[in-house]
C-alpha cells in the first residue's frame, strides 16, 4: 500500500463539486440563519432578535418549546423503532438471500423495487392499502376485529407509518448486508466447518464482525432518512390524527408555510440541522476509524 | 490415528470425463501412511490444490474412493473428517483473543473447561504463543496468525491429518526459516499425518518425508527428497527438482556406454534391450558434472555463475547446453574446459521415463 | 547514461525512511538492491523513477540534475511485484502503450512490439486480455512493456516474488540477457541473497534505509564491510557469536575459551562479534585448526543435494550446511567444525575488522 | 446442508409480502372506480387499461412525465461528471482540508430537505430559475453530488494506484490517462453511481414540487393535484403510481450485477 502523496493541486479537481453543492446550500443556509436571529413587524422590516428564538425553542415551558420537544421525541421514537425493526430484519433477509446462481440478479432487483418508487407514490400506495373499504391491509385488520383506523386512531396511524417505512426501506439494509456478506472469503466458512462451529457461531463470530462497517453505514442512512421523513407520512396521515404523527419535518413545514412564523421556523430548522450534523460527525469518526484499521 | 488411502481417485470439474485428458486430476492410487509429512509439489494448475480439497472435503471426486483408515469418507462433509487446515491467507476470528481462538474448536465440541484450558496452554507452549494468549488475534503478525490457525487444528486430540495450502505465501521472507523449522518440530512432537501444498521445492523438500511431484494433473513421482534428487523417475522431476534442474542430452545407448553428441560416455549400469525409434536421453544433475583440469569431454564455456557456496559453469557440449559445477580449486576458466560426468548418477530416459539398467 | 544518487534522504511521517544514500550506476550495468522487506528498496526505486520527491539530495543523469523532472519526462521503465498491466487493453496494446504515447509510426510500433513479444515468448497471446493470462504471462507482458520503451533506466521491484519457484528460475536467467542488449541501467530489487548471486553484476546491501555496502556482487558476498551487509547477504541466516578479546586469548560471551582467532590478531582488546555462514561449518570429529563447538541437533532440513542442520551450541542455534543427504535425529549431539578462514569479525560498532599483519602494527 | 431449503422459503415469503402493496396498486389501476368501490376483490374482475390510456392522452400528465425525466437526467449527468474528478482526488491525494471537505459533503448528503424547502424557494425565485427544470436539477445536486462522490471514491479505490504510476511512467499526460485508461476501469462504478443519482432524484418530491408551479410541473405534482381536485379517482391515481415505478425498474436492470456494492457506497 503506497502512502497517499500530498498534492494541493488536487483542489482543482474538487472545485466543481464545491461549486454545485455550495450554490444549493450556502444562500439557503444563510437565509435560515438570517431569519433565526431576527424578528419582523410585518411588511418586510426586520430587527435584531439575538438568540431569543432559540431560547424559546429549547425551553419546554414555552408553547413553541413544548411543541418542538414533542415533535423531536416523536421523531426520535419513530427513528428508533424503525432501526430496531429494520436492521435485524434486513440482516436476516440478507442471510436468506441466494448467494450463487441465476437467482441472485433478479432477487436483488425485486428486493430493491420499493426504493425506486417516488415517495409520494409510496404514500399513496399505503394510503389505499390501509383503508378498510378498498385496502387489503385495512380490511384484513378490521376483519380481525382490531380497532384499526388510520385517520382517527393514533396508535393505528403511528404503526402504519412504521410498517410503511419498514416495507419501504428494509431493502436498503438487506442490500447493504448482502454486499458485506458477499465480501467474506470462502476460506472463513471452510475454517468454521473444520472447527465444528454451529450456524449461530458462524454468524456471531464471522459474519457479524465482518458486517461491522456495512452496518455502520446502514444505521447512519436509516437513522438520517427516518429522522428527516416528510413526504410519506404527510400523504398518509398529514401528521394526524391530532399531532400523533407530526414529525419534526412536518411540524416545521406547518410553522414555516402554514403560519409563516419565520423566526421560529428558522430556529427550529437550524437546531434540526445541527442534530443531523452531530450524528454525521459521530458516524464519520467511526468510519475513518474502521477505514484506518482496514489499512493497518 | 489413521492413514489416508486414495483408491483410484480422479476428478474433472465439468462435463462427463471419458478419457484421461478430460480429468483435471488424473487417476491416483496411493496410501498416505500415518505420522509422515507429505508435500504436494508442482507448478500452478497442476492439480495439487484439487487433491488437497478432495482430502479436506471441499471437493467430492468424480471417480474413486477416499478412506481415512478403514472409513470411506468420500462423500462425508468436512466437519466429519477430523482434519485441520492452514490456509494461504491467515484465517482467524478477529473479535477473539488468541486463547479463545485456540479454544474455539473444543468449545464447539462442548469439552469441559479445565480440559480446554490445559490443552490450549499445551499447544500455545509448543507454538511459542503463550505470551500472546491474552491479546486480540487481529493485531498480530501474519506468521503468528498462521500459528493460531495451525493451533486450532492441533488442540483437537482427534485430528487425523493437518492440511497446509501454501501457508508461507504471506510470511515475510526473513521469517520463513523460523516458521518452517517450527512446523518440522511440531511434526516431530505430534505423531500426525501432514499434507503440505506448495510450488516451492525448498519448502517441499525441507518439510516433507515424502514428496508427491505433480504436473498437469498427474502424480509423476512419489518419493523421499533423496530419491527425487538422486533417481528422478521422470524427466519432469529431474527438471523440476534441483536448482538449476537436471541436464538432458539426446543419446544412443549401447550396453553400458552411450554416444552423446559425438562423444563416448560411461554409464553406471548396462541397458541391453532398449526399444528402437523412441526418444532416448541421458540425464545427469549439474552437481555430478564437474569441470576438471584432467581428462574429460571438451566443452565451450558460455557463462560462469558464482552462487557463493558453489560456482556453476554454463557450457555447451558440441552445441548441447550443459550445466557443470566449478570446483573451488579451479580459479578461473578460459573459453573451453573439460567436463567429467559421474557415471553412477547418470540415468537413461526413454520417452521421459527412467529405464533401470542392470549391474555392468 | 550514468545515474547518480547524491546524498539522497527522505522523511515520511517524521521518520527518516532513506538516510543519506549516495550511489553511482554506470550505463549497461546490472545493480541488485538487496535487503529485507521495509529496508527501503522500493522507496529508492520510486525516488529514482520520480514517483516520489526526495527530502534532501539530488538525482543526476549524466551530470544533469533531474530531481525535479516529472516522471513523464524521464526515460525510465518500471516493473512492479504484482504484475501491473492495463486491464482494459489487450496484451498487444499493453506492450505498445509507451510507444503510442510517444506517437511513433504504427509500422515501427508493430515491429518493436513483435520483437519484444518474441523475446518474452508472448507471440500467440497478443490478442488476449490480462485477466485471461497466468501470473507468469502477466509479468512477461509487463516486462515486455518495459523492454519496448528502450528506457535508459529500468527498475524491477522484486518482479519474480509472486511467481512459481521454477518460473522464477527461468525468468531470472532471461532478464539480465534481455536487458543487457539495450545498454540500459538495470536496477533489480530482491530480498533473496541467492537471486543477487545468480544475477551477478553489482549489489547494494540495504538496512533500514541506509546503504551498508555497494560493490561487485561476489566481492560484497565474500568481503562484507559491515555486519548488516553480511546478515542481509546470508540465507540461511548468518550464525553469530559475541566474544571478548584479552591479549592473545579470546573467550565466548559465556566465558568459553576459543583459543587464538587470526581475524582478531593484533586488534586492541575488547568486545567483538564473530560471524560465519552455514557453508563455513561442517560436522565431524574436531579437526585441527578449526573452531569446534559441540551442539545438540534441533532439526535437520534436507533440500535435495544439501542438508541444513540446526544445532544448539548454547550460544544460540546455528545452521550448518552439509553436502549430500544426512538426517541427524533431533537431540543428537554433534561437533561443528568452523573454517576459521571464512569467519568474519566485526567490532562493537559492526565495522568489519581484519587481521593486522605485523608490518601494519609497526607503522 | 439439510436446512438449505429453509432460507430460500423465508426469502420467498419476504419477497411476496414486499410485492403485495405494489400488486394492490397495479390491481386497482386496472379496475374502474365503481369496481373498486363495489367491494374488495383479490384480482381485477374485468381489467382494462382505460386509465393508462387517459393518462397518455392527457398533455399535463405527459408533460409532467417529460419534466421529471429531464431534470433527473440533467441532475444525474451533472452529479456524475462533477463527482468523477473529485472522487479521484479524494482517493489518490491528501490535500489541505480534504477530511473536512468530505465531512461537509456528508452533511449535505444528509441535509433534511424540509429545512431547505422554503429557503430554496426564495433562492431559485431570486435567480429567476423558479418553475424551470434546472431549478429542481440544481437543487437535487445538494444531496446527489455528495452521494456520487462518496460512491465513486469507493470504486476509484478499487483500481490499484500502481496503474496510475505505470501510465505516468509510460508518458501518459493526466487527461489522456484519465479518459483512455482510468475511466474504462471504473465503468461499473459510473453505471451504479448514475443509477443512484437517478433513483434519489426521481423519488424526491418535496423540493421538486416546491420549486415548480406550472411550466415545469413534475409528474409528482400532477399526481398530488389529481389527488385533491378530481375527488377520489383512485384508479387514475393508481395508474399514475404504477407508471412512476417503470423508469426505476428499467434502470436498475442494467446495473443489477453491481447493485450490492453500490449500496455499500463502494465501500465493500
Amino acid at each position: 500500500m503506497i502512502a497517499k502523496p500530498i498534492n494541493n493541486r488536487a483542489w482543482f479537481f474538487v472545485l466543481p463539486v464545491l461549486g454545485f453543492v455550495l450554490f444549493s446550500s450556502i444562500v439557503p443556509t444563510m437565509t435560515v440563519v438570517n431569519y433565526s436571529v431576527q424578528d419582523t413587524m410585518g411588511a418586510n422590516n426586520f430587527f435584531w432578535n439575538g438568540d431569543q428564538w432559540f431560547r424559546d425553542l429549547l425551553n419546554p415551558t414555552t408553547a413553541i418549546g413544548q411543541r418542538f420537544n414533542d415533535a423531536l421525541f416523536r421523531t426520535l421514537a419513530f427513528s428508533l423503532t424503525c432501526l430496531l425493526v429494520e436492521i435485524p430484519l434486513g440482516i436476516a433477509v440478507a442471510l436468506c438471500a441466494p448467494r450463487k446462481g441465476w437467482a441472485v440478479g433478479p432477487a436483488l432487483v425485486v428486493v430493491a423495487l420499493p426504493m425506486l418508487i417516488p415517495w409520494n407514490v409510496v404514500g399513496t400506495i399505503w394510503q389505499i392499502f390501509t383503508r378498510e373499504d378498498i385496502g387489503l391491509f385495512g380490511a384484513a385488520l378490521t376483519g380481525l376485529g382490531l380497532p384499526y383506523n388510520v385517520t382517527q386512531e393514533a396508535i393505528s396511524a403511528w404503526t402504519t407509518i412504521v410498517v410503511m417505512d419498514v416495507w419501504h426501506w428494509t431493502p436498503l439494509v438487506v442490500l447493504l448486508s448482502y454486499a458485506g456478506l458477499r465480501a467474506i472469503p470462502d476460506a472463513y466458512y471452510q475454517a468454521a466447518r473444520i472447527d465444528g462451529a454451529s450456524r449461530w457461531a458462524v454468524f456471531s463470530k464471522i459474519e457479524l464482525p465482518k458486517l461491522q462497517k456495512v452496518l455502520v453505514i446502514a444505521v447512519l442512512l436509516r437513522f438520517m432518512q427516518t429522522f428527516m421523513i416528510y413526504t410519506e407520512p404527510f400523504v398518509v396521515t398529514g401528521g394526524g390524527p391530532g399531532s400523533a404523527t407530526t414529525f419534526l419535518s412536518i411540524d416545521l413545514d406547518k410553522i414555516a408555510l402554514g403560519q409563516v412564523d419565520l423566526g421560529n421556523a428558522a430556529a427550529m430548522s437550524l437546531v434540526y440541522y445541527l442534530i443531523t450534523l452531530t450524528v454525521c460527525y459521530v458516524f464519520f469518526t467511526i468510519m475513518t476509524q474502521l477505514e484506518r484499521r482496514r489499512d493497518v | 490415528m489413521t492413514s489416508i488411502t486414495l483408491d483410484h481417485i480422479a476428478h474433472a470439474y465439468y462435463g462427463k470425463p471419458r478419457e484421461d485428458s478430460d480429468y483435471q486430476l488424473k487417476p491416483l492410487n496411493h496410501v498416505w501412511e500415518h505420522g509422515l509429512a507429505y508435500a504436494l509439489l508442482g507448478p500452478s494448475g497442476c492439480g495439487k490444490t484439487t487433491l488437497l480439497n478432495i482430502i479436506s472435503g471441499l471437493v467430492i471426486p468424480s471417480v474413486g474412493r477416499l478412506l481415512f483408515g478403514e472409513r470411506d469418507v468420500t462423500h462425508l462433509p468436512t466437519e466429519q473428517r477430523n482434519i485441520a487446515q492452514v490456509f494461504q491467507f491467515p484465517v482467524i476470528y478477529d473479535t477473539m483473543t488468541v486463547a479463545e481462538n485456540l479454544a474455539f474448536p473444543l468449545k464447539n465440541r462442548r469439552l469441559p473447561k479445565p480440559v480446554i484450558e490445559k490443552r490450549v496452554a499445551e499447544i500455545a507452549e509448543m507454538l511459542d504463543l503463550t505470551a500472546d494468549l491474552g491479546r486480540r488475534a487481529r493485531g498480530l503478525t501474519a506468521d503468528a496468525k498462521q500459528k493460531i490457525s495451525l493451533g486450532r487444528g492441533l488442540v483437537r486430540s482427534d485430528v487425523s491429518a493437518v492440511l497446509f495450502d501454501e501457508p508461507l505465501t504471506v510470511i515475510d521472507p526473513a521469517l520463513k526459516w523460523e516458521l518452517r523449522s517450527k512446523l518440522k518440530r511440531v511434526h516431530r512432537a505430534l505423531d500426525l499425518l501432514m499434507i503440505y501444498v506448495t510450488h516451492d521445492q525448498i519448502e517441499a523438500l525441507t518439510f516433507a518425508d515424502k514428496v508427491v511431484v505433480m504436473n498437469d494433473g498427474r502424480a509423476v513421482q512419489i518419493g523421499t527428497p533423496a530419491e527425487l534428487f538422486y533417481r528422478p523417475e521422470h524427466t519432469f522431476v529431474g527438471y523440476f527438482i534441483g536448482s538449476p534442474g537436471m541436464n538432458f542430452l539426446p543419446a544412443e545407448v549401447e550396453g553400458a556406454r552411450a554416444r552423446v553428441a559425438g562423444f563416448d560416455l560411461a554409464l553406471g549400469a548396462a541397458y541391453p534391450d532398449l526399444p528402437k525409434g523412441r526418444s532416448v536421453q541421458v540425464g545427469v544433475r549439474p552437481e555430478f558434472v564437474s569441470a576438471t583440469a584432467g581428462p574429460g569431454l571438451p566443452a565451450q564455456v558460455r557463462r560462469v555463475a558464482d552462487l557463493g557456496r558453489k560456482r556453476l559453469a554454463y557450457v555447451s557440449l558440441a552445441g548441447h547446453p550443459l550445466v557443470a559445477t566449478l570446483p573451488n580449486e579451479m580459479e578461473s576458466v578460459g573459453d573451453s574446459v573439460n567436463v567429467a560426468i559421474d557415471a553412477v548418477n547418470t540415468h537413461v530416459y526413454v520417452d521421459d521415463i527412467r529405464v533401470a539398467g542392470r549391474a555392468p | 547514461m550514468t545515474f547518480v544518487l547524491d546524498h539522497i534522504g527522505l522523511e515520511a511521517g517524521g521518520l527518516r525512511v532513506i538516510d543519506d544514500v549516495s550511489l553511482t550506476f554506470e550505463p549497461g550495468s546490472l545493480n541488485v538492491l538487496l535487503g529485507p522487506t521495509l529496508a527501503g528498496k522500493t522507496t529508492i526505486m520510486r525516488l529514482m523513477a520520480g514517483l516520489d520527491r526526495p527530502t534532501t539530495g539530488r538525482l543526476l543523469l549524466d551530470g544533469r540534475d533531474v530531481t525535479g523532472v516529472a516522471v513523464r519526462e524521464r526515460s525510465v521503465a518500471m516493473v512492479y511485484q504484482q504484475f501491473i498491466n492495463y486491464p482494459s487493453l489487450n496484451v498487444y496494446e499493453n506492450i505498445a502503450s509507451p510507444l503510442r504515447v510517444a506517437r511513433l509510426g504504427s509500422a515501427e510500433i508493430e515491429a518493436r512490439v513483435r520483437e519484444a513479444a518474441r523475446v518474452l515468448r508472448l507471440e500467440n497471446l497478443l490478442q488476449r486480455m490480462p485477466s485471461q493470462l497466468s501470473g507468469g504471462q502477466q509479468q512477461r507482458t509487463a516486462i515486455a512493456r518495459a523492454l519496448v520503451k528502450r528506457a535508459g533506466l529500468v527498475l524491477l521491484d522484486e518482479p519474480l516474488a509472486n511467481l512459481d519457484y521454477k518460473l522464477r528460475e527461468e525468468l531470472r536467467e532471461e532478464l539480465p540477457r534481455i536487458f543487457s542488449a539495450t545498454g540500459a541501467i538495470l536496477i533489480y530489487a530482491t530480498t533473496e541473497p541467492s537471486e543477487a548471486l545468480l544475477l551477478g553484476g553489482f549489489t547494494v546491501t540495504l538496512s533500514e534505509g541506509r546503504v551498508t555496502q555497494f560493490g561487485p556482487t561476489s566481492r560484497v558476498y565474500r568481503d562484507p564491510r559491515r555486519i548488516e551487509a553480511a546478515r542481509v547477504f546470508s540465507d540461511p541466516p548468518l550464525n553469530e557469536l559475541a566474544v571478548v578479546k584479552r591479549g592473545d586469548e579470546t573467550r565466548g560471551a559465556d566465558g568459553r575459551p576459543l583459543g587464538r582467532i587470526e581475524a582478531l590478531a593484533g586488534r586492541p582488546d575488547g568486545d567483538y562479534r564473530l560471524a560465519f555462514r552455514a557453508d563455513a561449518a561442517g560436522i565431524g570429529p574436531p579437526a585441527p585448526g578449526a573452531l569446534s563447538f559441540a551442539g545438540t541437533v534441533a532439526v535437520t532440513e534436507l533440500s535435495g543435494s544439501e542438508s541444513f542442520v540446526h544445532a544448539d551450541v548454547g550460544l544460540g542455534v546455528w545452521v550448518c550446511l552439509v553436502e549430500g543427504v544426512h538426517d541427524w535425529a533431533p537431540g543428537q549431539v554433534v561437533n561443528l567444525n568452523i573454517d576459521p578462514s571464512r569467519v568474519f569479525a566485526f567490532d562493537s560498532r559492526g565495522e568489519r575488522v581484519r587481521q593486522i599483519h605485523a608490518a601494519e602494527v609497526a607503522a | 446442508m439439510r436446512n438449505d431449503a429453509l432460507p430460500r422459503v423465508l426469502f420467498a415469503a419476504y419477497v411476496l409480502v414486499l410485492m403485495l402493496p405494489i400488486y394492490w396498486l397495479i390491481k386497482m389501476s386496472l379496475q374502474s372506480n365503481t369496481d373498486i368501490m363495489s367491494g374488495l376483490t383479490l384480482y381485477p374482475r374485468h381489467p382494462s387499461f382505460e386509465k393508462y390510456i387517459a393518462i397518455f392522452n392527457d398533455p399535463t400528465w405527459v408533460h409532467g412525465f417529460g419534466v421529471s425525466l429531464s431534470y433527473v437526467a440533467i441532475n444525474t449527468a451533472i452529479s456524475v461528471a462533477v463527482a468523477l474528478p473529485a472522487a479521484y482526488a479524494f482517493n489518490r491525494y491528501h490535500f489541505l482540508g480534504d477530511k473536512h471537505l468530505f465531512f461537509w459533503l456528508l452533511t449535505n448528503l444528509m441535509a433534511p430537505a424540509a429545512v431547505f424547502a422554503m429557503p430554496f424557494f426564495q433562492l431559485y425565485y431570486a435567480v429567476g430559475l423558479f418553475d424551470t427544470v434546472w431549478a429542481v436539477a440544481l437543487a437535487h445536486c445538494l444531496f446527489n453530488v455528495p452521494l456520487a462522490v462518496w460512491i465513486l471514491e469507493g470504486f476509484v479505490g478499487g483500481v490499484p494506484r500502481e496503474i496510475d504510476e505505470t501510465a505516468a511512467i509510460d508518458g501518459y499526460s493526466f487527461p489522456r490517462f484519465f479518459i483512455r485508461i482510468f475511466l474504462p476501469l471504473i465503468a461499473n462504478g459510473i453505471g451504479v453511481t448514475a443509477f443512484f443519482c437517478f433513483m434519489f432524484s426521481w423519488v424526491e418530491q418535496l423540493l421538486a414540487t416546491t420549486l415548480t408551479s406550472s411550466h415545469a410541473l413534475p409528474f409528482a405534482a400532477v399526481m398530488t393535484r389529481a389527488y385533491s381536485v378530481a375527488g377520489m379517482d383512485w384508479s387514475l391515481l393508481a395508474a399514475a403510481g404504477v407508471l412512476t415505478m417503470i423508469p426505476g425498474a428499467v434502470v436498475i436492470w442494467f446495473v443489477r450485477n453491481h447493485i450490492a456494492k453500490g449500496f455499500a457506497l463502494g465501500r465493500v
